[in-house]
């Protein structure tokens, strides 16, 4: 069984049925990107994994059913999600949002080295440690958004258009770290992006979404080299 | 001035206009076996303090049917809430007189609601009897031929502290303080009557304090700033003891005259503590149940007796149920003397024609006095000085016969 | 000068009454991002609780701790099974709730305990303060136990994991969530603790103005005053509002309005605050650069 | 959805802006069960009176007061996402404004509606300007403490000659000119449900205009609506006016009705009242006000009834914690107010037509 396995998974918001019956897997150590258009049904896949929307169909990691489980305990498993739009918490501390990452680890030095190997990664952060985290920029939030979710010392990782609205020599390290994250820590990670050719780049494996059904999935490099996906996502 | 001929004029014009439907025998509500008799009440809101007074009569009433009604008539007590809300009480009062159908209203509570019915009551010619406030303008038997006061008036109060303090104090420097509300106002007007032109003169400070203030220290402060030597205090009984204690703590010590409202040992003086109450003059007109003068008083027995049998969940300490007891004797006095005629004229005549009714629970020597031109049953008072046990009685039954 | 004196330390006591009750307004707006209109009535029923284990023949030092947590178990009762099941439903549903929980205490109190003023023990002794008459003991202790309480909230937000994942519930349920925080029991939680505070502020105002029903009513307007001065997300800020609404009212009222206009001047006093500093005066910006 | 626990979020419902124009129960298409149901309502609203007791009467006039007051907290709060719990001030202010012109200046009453509604309208838009930079829970807070300031206003004794004092105003009922066909109680129903209507109807014009869209835009989404090009501050303090407006016309009905007013009559509570009017009824509901109107009369009766069926005297007071369990009731079964609850069985019942 893979380490995350999602079959016919159904997705709804009110009335409105998001997601139709998808399915994919995620290997342990890998990191997998869900493509697609605005309102394919990516964000609403990973806010699924998370219990965050109702939902039907199947969803295990690592042998453990997650449907109908409340989101903080399918935190507590494991899974840790940079949501969309960062989910900082603006009036408290960098340091103090950081802590809270680490609100499911015991043992002041455990989380004492959580919070060292975030500073190494992010170097920016320390520096901003006891600075209002409202107060950082986009991209130092979108950093202490992930350094956030790797105090929780996760083994998976769903990141939701990390990407999204920062400079371009900013997503460029951001990326970087990420895949060294993946190296070192041996998170596996969930990414959707709408950057499709820098997920492609980071991930392994991709699926591409459409209206909410999967309509095509591959390793990254048979994705990349497909004619259509070219044309819609990759524009060349 | 001319409003009040406004309102004569007006009430003129719809007494004629209802001349026609005016009804002959018993008033709705009368029947061979019952009298239907409303009330509204503050069961809840700011004066919830006072519901226990309907409580009370409620009880007497359960006591009078026990005991074979009144001329073989059960009594039906229709007793409903309007916290305090003059819009709830024309709501209330319309649903008891159009929809139960009671024969008239009697102890309905507070200044501002039984204003909002008080020209209904009087176009539609129902009793309004009793009113549960002392205002001045519940008797007024030409121009509102249909209601009726009780309690002496605070404007009566007013005027026996107006004259005490001349008496005794012709030179001394006063502070004044009372609630924003009619009922304030009401006492200092009378004040204003009895001193004349010496009101100005001797009050050197007025302070008042809003119902929902949490204390009025801020005020006895300012007053006793004013250097004031008699202090004539207009409060309900958490702000007087409130008072007396902060009286206390800063050393004020003027003569300090309280209104009748919060002469209750058991409600304001163990409050602030018996000790700092010491000496304080006031006015009152019934029997505080929880005064040693009246331990062994067989009249206060009787109303022991009959709170432990008829109001068990009363508090025998609380004042206002030795006030409701007394205004249900003087109700049932009216229907007693009323004997089978009960139309609404009949009772409204006999409220009108009662001739020194001992009424249970009154100061000794009290009775309800009315006539066609009197509407204001309770005129007599007795000063008091509380010496630090009991309300001790002093000088004359005050009769203030009300112009 | 005495006078001047007298009425600042007047208005001292009576702010040591609104500051208690703003941190207890401030302590649930930062547990639950909302007012609890019922507040009050919370308090007060707590307060009655105390004043009838009293009557039953428990000495006070026993009471008062049993009390809070006699409260803080209610808090935490009532958020679980009232507003459990409509934790989805629109902001206002909640307010008609705080509305219904407002009348529910305020009349069952009414009909267990009646409204006649009832006197409740001070714990502190009856003396002059260093010999003058200028502020009782009880208002002095007052006074003491506020800033002990804050100081104790301070500690407990700022440097214990639960603090601080009751913060970050209140202000972000959704990112809270996803590092594992069960938003439900912090709310739960913040219940608890500003019940138990409100009982603390219950026990502490009732000897000073009589324990009734209706006790709370008017405090609850300056509660929200000082609140609002301090600033909304300063516990501190609140205490400090707190006071200094008392005093500016007391020294409003002596010098330039009169008694009859205080609670208008409460409202100047609020709307003042908010258009010149709409944080509070002690309370921070929020900012989310984006 | 997850729970947003914000209070600008107030009633983020949008107007039922239509796909279910296209759903039908009966084979009868929703717009046009719109229109019967309207019809049969006024319909029974013109005849019911003339088959009630004038007191039902008089219950049906007050609800219908309360349902105006309400449906001007709507405009506000439901369609502008405004809080407001000071809508009591205006409602005072309103009913002032009528009686003093009755008492003092011995106006005819039909005369005096229109400048208690431009009064009002003058009043809520001046509070509005300082409102605007006030949001959600700081707005409640600032118009909590107008409620609680607004009965120390009134009775303020610089005033006293015109407002009456701490005695209020007693004011003259007016009269019908057809008594031998209509009560007095029933000239009155037809005035307020006449001026009723036309609020109304002008509120829903309103709602669905430009400027509703603009008010609408400005509650869900405030920067969005200034990038539109909607002045926020313009239309937020005008729809604190109108919304004043409507509150104090609603004022102004009730002095004529009660024929008193007075500082007691305009507390917080009354303020409370609205506010349940509104959510039970419907936030952004039109019609949910007059569900709410009836609802805020009725329930305190009904609830007195059922304390009373302890047939304990003592029990007398615990009307207000039936009061409490009703509400909390009305939320658990409507959590979106009457018009929620009507729009969801719609749906059940409605198919495509």
């Amino acid at each position: 069984m893979a380490f995350l396995e999602v079959k016919g998974l159904e997705a709804f918001y009110g009335h409105t049925q998001a997601l139709h019956g998808l399915d994919f897997e995620l290997e342990e150590g890998g990191i997998t990107t869900i493509l697609g258009a605005n309102g394919a049904g990516k964000t609403t896949t990973l806010r699924s994994i998370c219990g965050m929307v109702r939902n039907n169909g199947s969803i295990t990691f690592d042998g453990n059913s997650l449907i109908g489980k409340a989101t903080e305990n399918i935190v507590r498993l494991g899974i840790a999600h940079v949501p969309e739009g960062r989910g900082t918490f603006v009036r408290i501390t960098t340091e103090e949002n950081l802590r809270l990452g680490a609100y499911t680890i015991k043992g002041a030095k455990n989380i004492a080295d959580a919070m060292d190997r975030v500073y190494n990664y992010f170097p920016r952060l320390k520096e901003r440690r006891n600075q209002q985290a409202g107060t950082l920029s986009g991209g130092e939030q979108q950093m202490l958004a992930v350094g956030r979710a790797l105090m929780l010392r996760p083994r998976l990782m769903l990141l939701d258009e990390p990407s999204f609205g920062l400079a371009p020599l900013i997503v460029k390290e951001l990326f970087e770290i990420l895949r060294s994250i993946n190296n070192d820590e041996k998170v596996s990670m969930l990414l959707v992006e709408q950057n499709a050719t820098l997920a492609l780049n980071l991930a392994d494996h991709a699926y591409l979404l459409e209206t909410g059904r999967v309509v095509m999935s591959g390793t990254s490099e048979d994705i990349s080299s497909d004619e259509a996906v070219r044309q819609s996502y990759l524009g060349y | 001035m001319t409003k009040l001929r406004k309102i004569a004029i007006a009430t003129t014009t719809a007494a004629t206009f209802f001349a026609g439907t005016a009804m002959a025998g018993n008033a709705p509500g009368v029947t061979d076996t019952e009298i239907m008799i409303g009330n509204t009440t503050a069961y809840s809101g700011p004066a919830s303090v006072y519901g226990t007074i309907a409580k009370s009569i409620s009880a007497c009433w359960d006591w009078v049917n026990e005991t074979g009604g009144i001329n073989g008539r059960k009594i039906k007590w229709v007793s409903l809430d309007d916290a305090y809300s003059p819009p709830k009480t024309k709501e209330q009062i319309r649903k008891l007189v159009e929809r139960e159908k009671v024969a008239f209203t009697f102890q309905t509570l507070g200044t501002p609601t039984n204003s909002a019915v008080h020209k209904y009551m009087n176009k539609k010619k129902v009793p309004h009897l009793f009113v549960a406030t002392g205002a001045t303008k519940w008797g007024q038997p030409k121009t509102f031929p249909w209601t009726m006061g009780w309690q002496p008036n605070y404007q009566t109060v007013g005027a026996i502290f107006g004259n005490y303090i001349l008496q005794n104090y012709p030179n001394g420097k006063v502070a004044v303080m009372y609630q924003n509300d009619d009922y304030g106002k009401d006492y200092v007007i009378g004040m204003k009557r009895a001193m004349g032109d010496k009101y100005a003169m001797q009050v050197v400070k007025e302070e008042t304090y809003e119902v929902t203030d949490p204390t009025i220290d801020s005020q006895i402060v300012s007053l006793k700033n004013s250097g004031a030597d008699v202090f004539v205090n207009i409060s309900i009984p958490k702000f007087a003891a409130q008072a007396i204690k902060k009286m206390y703590a800063i050393g004020w010590k003027p003569a300090h005259l309280l209104n009748d409202v919060a002469a209750s040992i058991s409600s304001t003086y163990k409050p602030a503590g018996i000790e700092k109450a010491k000496g304080i003059i006031s006015v009152d007109f019934y029997k505080d149940p929880n005064d040693p003068e009246w331990k062994d008083d067989p009249d206060t027995n009787a109303w022991r007796a009959w709170m432990d049998k008829y109001y068990p969940g009363g508090d025998k300490a609380n004042k206002m149920n030795a006030y409701g007891y007394a205004v249900c004797h003087t109700m049932m006095a009216v229907l007693k003397n009323a004997g089978d005629d009960l139309s609404r004229e009949n009772i409204m005549k006999q409220a009108a024609s009662l001739h020194e009714v001992a009424i249970p629970m009154l100061l000794p020597g009290m009775y309800a006095d009315t006539s066609p031109t009197d509407f204001y049953p309770l005129e007599q008072m007795q000063m008091t000085r509380f010496d630090g046990t009991r309300s001790v009685r002093f000088g004359p039954l005050i009769s203030a016969e009300t112009e | 000068m005495e006078y001047f004196l007298q009425q600042t330390l007047s208005g001292l006591a009576n702010g040591a009454i609104y500051a208690c009750v703003a941190l207890a307004v401030v302590m649930i707006y930062q547990a639950i991002d909302h007012f609890n209109f019922a507040q009050g009535e919370m308090a007060m029923f707590s307060t009655f609780i105390a004043w009838q284990m009293m009557q039953w023949g428990m000495p006070f030092w026993l009471v008062f701790p049993v009390c809070v947590v006699i409260s803080f178990a209610g808090g935490v009762v009532i958020e679980r099974v009232i507003f459990g099941p409509i934790h989805n439903a629109p902001v206002l549903s909640h307010v008609i709730v705080f509305i219904a929980l407002f009348s529910i205490f305020n009349s069952l109190a009414g009909f267990i305990w009646e409204f006649t003023i009832k006197p409740f023990p001070s714990p502190f002794p009856e003396k002059d303060v260093l010999g003058t008459n200028l502020i009782a003991m009880h208002e002095l202790g007052m006074i003491g136990i506020t800033l002990v309480m804050l100081v104790m909230i301070y500690l407990f937000f700022r440097f214990t994991p639960i603090g601080l994942a009751m913060r970050a519930a209140a202000a972000n349920p959704v990112s809270a969530r996803l590092v594992g925080i069960s938003v439900k029991w912090m709310l739960s939680l913040g219940w608890g603790l500003a019940a138990a505070i409100g009982a603390v502020a219950g026990m502490l105002i009732a000897p000073m103005v009589y324990l009734e029903p209706n006790m709370m009513l008017g405090i609850l307007l300056y509660g929200f005053a000082g609140a609002v001065v301090g600033g909304l997300t300063s516990p501190g800020g609140a205490v400090a509002g707190g006071f200094l609404v008392g005093v500016a009212e007391n020294l409003a009222g002596a010098y330039v309005i009169g008694s009859e206009l205080k609670l208008t001047f409460a409202l100047v006093l609020i709307v003042g605050v908010l258009l010149l500093r709409p944080a509070g005066l002690f309370g921070r910006v929020v900012v989310n650069r984006v | 959805m997850v729970a947003d626990v914000n209070t600008s979020s107030a009633g983020r419902r949008a107007i039922p802006e239509n796909p279910a124009n296209n759903l039908a129960i009966a084979g009868i298409r929703l717009p046009v069960w719109n229109k019967i149901l309207i019809a049969i309502l006024l319909v029974v609203a013109v005849i019911a009176p003339f088959f009630l007791e004038d007191f039902d009467v008089f219950q049906m006039t007050y609800a219908l007061v309360f349902a105006m007051a309400i449906l001007g907290l709507n405009l506000l709060t439901g369609f502008n996402g405004q809080f407001s719990l000071g809508h009591s001030a205006f409602f005072g202010i309103g009913a002032y404004t009528t009686a003093m012109m009755m008492a003092h200046w011995e106006v005819a009453f039909y005369w005096t509606i229109i400048p208690a509604g431009i009064v009002c309208l003058v009043a809520g838009f001046l509070f509005g300007l300082p409102a605007l930079r006030l949001e959600g829970l700081y707005l409640a807070l600032a118009t909590f403490a107008l409620a609680t300031a607004m009965p120390q206003i009134l009775k303020y004794h610089a005033w006293e000659d015109l407002t009456g004092g701490v005695q209020g105003l007693d004011l003259d009922k007016p009269e019908s000119p057809f008594p031998d066909t209509l009560s007095d109680d029933q000239y009155l129903y037809f005035i307020v449900l006449v001026v009723a209507i036309i609020l109304f109807i002008c509120a829903w014009n309103l709602v669905r205009g430009r400027t509703g869209r603009a008010m609408i835009a400005i509650r869900d989404n405030p920067i969005a609506a200034q990038t539109m090009g909607v002045n926020n501050a313009v239309y937020k303090s005008l729809t604190f006016g109108v919304s004043a407006l409507y509150t104090g016309i609603a004022g102004s009905m009730s002095a004529i009705i009660i024929q008193f007013v007075a500082p007691d009559s305009f507390t917080f509570l009354l303020a409370v009242t609205f506010l349940v009017g509104l959510v039970v009824g419907g936030v952004a509901s039109i019609p949910g006000a007059i569900f709410g109107g009836f609802f805020v009369l009725l329930i305190p009766n009904i609830s007195e009834a059922v304390a009373d069926m302890t047939g304990r005297t003592d029990a007398k007071g615990l009307s207000w914690a039936v009061y409490g369990l009703f509400l909390i009731i009305t939320v658990y079964v409507m959590p979106s107010g009457a018009a929620g609850l009507v729009r969801l069985l719609v749906g059940k019942l409605a198919r495509r037509g």
